[in-house]
């Protein structure tokens, strides 16, 4: 050990104030790194499902849309057939 | 003349092509072949990616898989010789306004190796007679195209690649057009093209190849 | 086998390969950097001519070696991906890059700060400073690149030819920058002696060294994770996970 | 009949040789930046402004002046090329030219370089022809011209080649303006350290050999590599 006490030791031999700031920045900057990187990685995450979900939509109106169509005209295909019956 | 069988080999091979942007599957293994006197027509909706394909038939694109095939070989590694037997017109005419008409031709010309001599005769040729010292900044968009296709009656390159020839340009440029990729067929080349228009060829003149707006694979 | 060479199981394995390591590389990092930042405050000596600042030492010098080395480690992958058009390098390039501005950015501070005691003036137009300052913009410079295409693989691609100019540029930068250096201020500043390492200090900045090494390994395995889901958004498997880990 | 005709035409051989693919670009970009001057004076007009700023800024003493000289002088030609550097891609990109040269049977190494050589005709010149004149307004030291003259005639080609990365790897990007010198500046600061010592050097009527051989060897490092470059940038970016 170094230091005789907890105050020599935040001290730093004067130098206290220089050596904490550098490792007070480095320990932020790192942590906000992995924080942001996490965080990306859960949003892209979250938006994939997103469009996953629109596309399900829009598929499943183009397909209701496209049955729609085929039913419509059947029903005009039909129309002439009950009128000749 | 399209049913020799010394014809059949392909001028230009599609093999497996996929065509990712945006992370959207715009197509997934594309295979296409364009035989001489073929005339191929690419539809779909907007956004299923015609001008994509084009573009990577083209070599201006890299498809995400599969390849191009010309004379046998990747177009990635015959580039120069490709070049020699294509051309490619795309959605924007590559005009330029502060050169007149006859001198962006020269230079169109010129540039693909082809004589610039012939420029005036052929300006006459796309209706543009008259137009040749005006600067094409105060030309139509309509005529800017004729200038950039003004480039097809010069050309000695089999395959023609067009994306949306038709756009800005008359009924008669538009009929005087479909006779040129006519006789181009008939004369053992390809033509590949998009439009939204009909095309006024009889119907096994023309081969489709059909995209799909695709939600995802 | 042939899962492997498949084209579309390939990010997937990598995937959840990483996923697997990223905790183990963690606890080797935390484990690391804890002993060898609680020798260099606590235990190791202070240095006979600059005290007790000496201990930025400790991270300095990691912080500046290793944002050289992330960018070497980029280039790398940026030619990879350019020469055998390997798409995973692509993402890993464009993992890095953050993580090399920020240890750039911690090198400098700690620069800074250690340069306050030691010269009297935050910032001196010391050539290690400058051409780490540069090394700065160039690492910004390739983000804003990235981040300026929509499309990522267009991205990744245009991020990786600036890579590689930037790589070719470094020692000449390095080089005209010492050069300067030395042509303008002589010996009139008193530079930072090369320190007399003892063991005592030697071990203690070999353990977080390595620890910094591992620390770089992990967010870059959860940024290159990132990345690869990203470009793989339009994948089942992607769509698959992104769903299950909604609910 | 047709069969022959195609097979004829599979193997023509280039018909444009390498130096006239080279001259034909050349020819073109001179023409146009003349029918279009601005391109050619704004530049210029901004590289006289910025040096008449430095003595409204600093103060007119001749000793301080003559002493940050060609620093100001290297920055603004620094800054006047970044600035005219839009246009060698970007116009022939948004009106669909720039694909019908990547198309052209010739190798893209050609073009790119008549571009740049023709960049540097209209910009990089007309900078060695002024920047004397605007020396003389900052008091350089009067051994300094020849050097000053021989810097620029061989860094700003630099610059162009360098700036010409940036450009084809931003020509795609709407705003592309602010990223442009963020990509391309640093890339500048070796000439800009060499340049300026040479100068300075050559003020203390000393020899500059060892500078000049430097920045030439960039020169000549940077003309074989950076067209290269480009022709890959433009590829993806045109993508």
């Amino acid at each position: 050990m170094q230091f005789d006490s907890i105050n020599a030791f935040f001290a730093m031999g004067g130098y206290g104030f220089y050596v904490w700031l550098s490792y007070g920045v480095s320990a932020l900057m790192i942590a906000l790194l992995i924080f942001m990187s996490c965080r990306s990685h859960k949003k892209t995450k979250e938006q994939i499902a997103k469009r996953y979900h629109r596309e399900n939509k829009l598929r499943e109106a183009a397909k209701k849309q496209a049955e729609q169509q085929t039913q419509s005209q059947a029903e005009l295909l039909e129309e002439p057939h009950e009128s000749t019956s | 003349m399209n049913s020799t069988e010394s014809l059949n080999q392909p001028l230009l091979e599609a093999n497996n092509l996929t065509c990712i942007r945006e992370d959207r599957v715009l197509f997934e293994s594309l295979n296409m072949q364009a035989l001489p006197g073929d005339i191929i027509q690419v539809e779909g909706p907007n956004g299923s990616g015609k001008t994509s394909l084009l573009r990577i038939l083209a070599g201006l694109s890299r498809p995400y898989e599969g390849d191009v095939l010309f004379n046998k070989t990747s177009i990635g590694k015959a580039h120069e010789d490709y070049h020699q037997n294509l051309l490619y017109l795309g959605h924007l005419p590559g005009v330029k306004g502060e050169m007149t008409a006859q001198e962006n031709l020269e230079f169109n010309l010129s540039l693909h190796g082809m004589a610039p001599e012939n420029a005036e005769k052929t300006l006459a040729e796309v209706n543009l007679l008259g137009f040749e010292d005006a600067l094409a900044s105060h030309l139509s968009a309509g005529q800017h195209r004729r200038i950039a296709l003004a480039k097809l009656w010069q050309s000695k390159a089999p395959i023609w690649i067009l994306d949306e020839p038709f756009t800005a340009i008359d009924k008669l440029g538009v009929k005087n057009l479909e006779a040129k990729f006519l006789q181009h067929a008939n004369n053992g080349g390809c033509v590949i093209l998009t439009t939204h228009q009909d095309l006024s060829f009889p119907e096994n003149r023309v081969k489709k190849v059909t995209l799909q707006y695709r939600f995802f694979k | 086998m042939w899962k492997w060479l498949h084209p579309y199981a390939k990010p997937e394995t990598t995937y959840h390969l990483t996923g697997r390591l990223i905790p183990w590389f963690s606890y080797l990092s935390i484990i690391l950097l804890t002993i060898g930042l609680v020798w260099a405050l606590l235990f190791s000596p202070a240095d006979y001519q600059q005290g007790d600042s000496f201990r930025i030492f400790y991270i300095h010098v990691p912080s500046a070696t290793l944002s050289m080395g992330i960018y070497v480690g980029m280039a790398i992958a940026a030619l990879c991906s350019i020469v055998w058009q390997l798409k995973l390098a692509d993402a890993s390039a464009a993992a890095m890059a953050p993580i090399g501005a920020v240890f750039t950015f911690i090198s400098l501070v700690t620069g800074a700060a250690w340069g306050k005691p030691m010269w009297g003036t935050w910032w001196i137009w010391d050539a290690r400073l400058t051409s780490q300052l540069i090394l700065l913009f160039l690492f910004l410079g390739v983000i804003a690149l990235h981040n300026a295409f929509e499309d990522k693989v267009m991205a990744g691609k245009a991020a990786g030819i600036l890579t590689l100019v930037g790589v070719i540029n470094i020692p000449i930068i390095k080089y005209s920058v010492e050069w300067w250096n030395t042509l303008h201020q002589g010996a009139t500043v008193s530079k930072m002696g090369k320190p007399s390492m003892t063991l005592d200090m030697l071990w203690p900045f070999i353990f977080s060294y390595m620890g910094f090494i591992f620390l770089i390994v992990v967010i870059t395995c959860i940024r290159f994770r990132t990345e690869i889901l990203a470009r793989n958004g339009m994948r089942q498997w992607v769509r698959d996970l992104a769903v299950k880990g909604e609910s | 009949m047709s069969d022959t005709a195609i097979t004829s035409q599979l193997n023509q051989p280039i018909a444009l040789s390498y130096r006239s693919a080279f001259m034909l670009i050349l020819k073109r970009d001179v023409t146009l930046a003349f029918r279009h001057k601005d391109d050619i004076i704004n530049p210029i007009l901004f590289f006289i402004i910025v040096i008449t700023l430095f003595p409204l800024g600093i103060g007119p003493e001749a000793n301080t002046l003559s002493r940050i000289a060609p620093g100001i002088i290297w920055v603004a030609a620094l800054l006047s090329t970044l600035l005219s550097l839009d246009r060698l891609f970007k116009s022939d990109y948004n009106d669909g030219s720039l694909e019908q040269m990547l198309l052209s049977p010739h190798p893209i190494f050609i073009l790119v370089l008549a571009k740049i050589v023709a960049h540097w005709l209209l910009t990089g010149l007309p900078l060695i022809f002024i920047a004397p004149l605007l020396a003389v307004l900052l008091h350089l030291n009067e051994n300094s011209y020849g050097a000053l003259m021989i810097t620029l005639l061989l860094g700003t080609p630099i610059l162009s080649l360098i700036g010409a990365i940036g450009v084809a790897l931003t020509v795609g990007i709407k705003k592309g303006g602010v990223l442009l010198s963020l990509l391309v500046l640093p890339l500048y600061i070796p000439v800009l350290i060499f340049a300026t010592s040479a100068i300075d050097t050559a003020a203390m009527n000393l020899p500059f050999t060892g500078q000049l051989a430097i920045i030439a060897a960039l020169f000549f490092s940077t003309l074989t590599l950076a067209p290269f470059a480009v022709s890959s940038a433009l590829k993806v970016s045109t993508n």
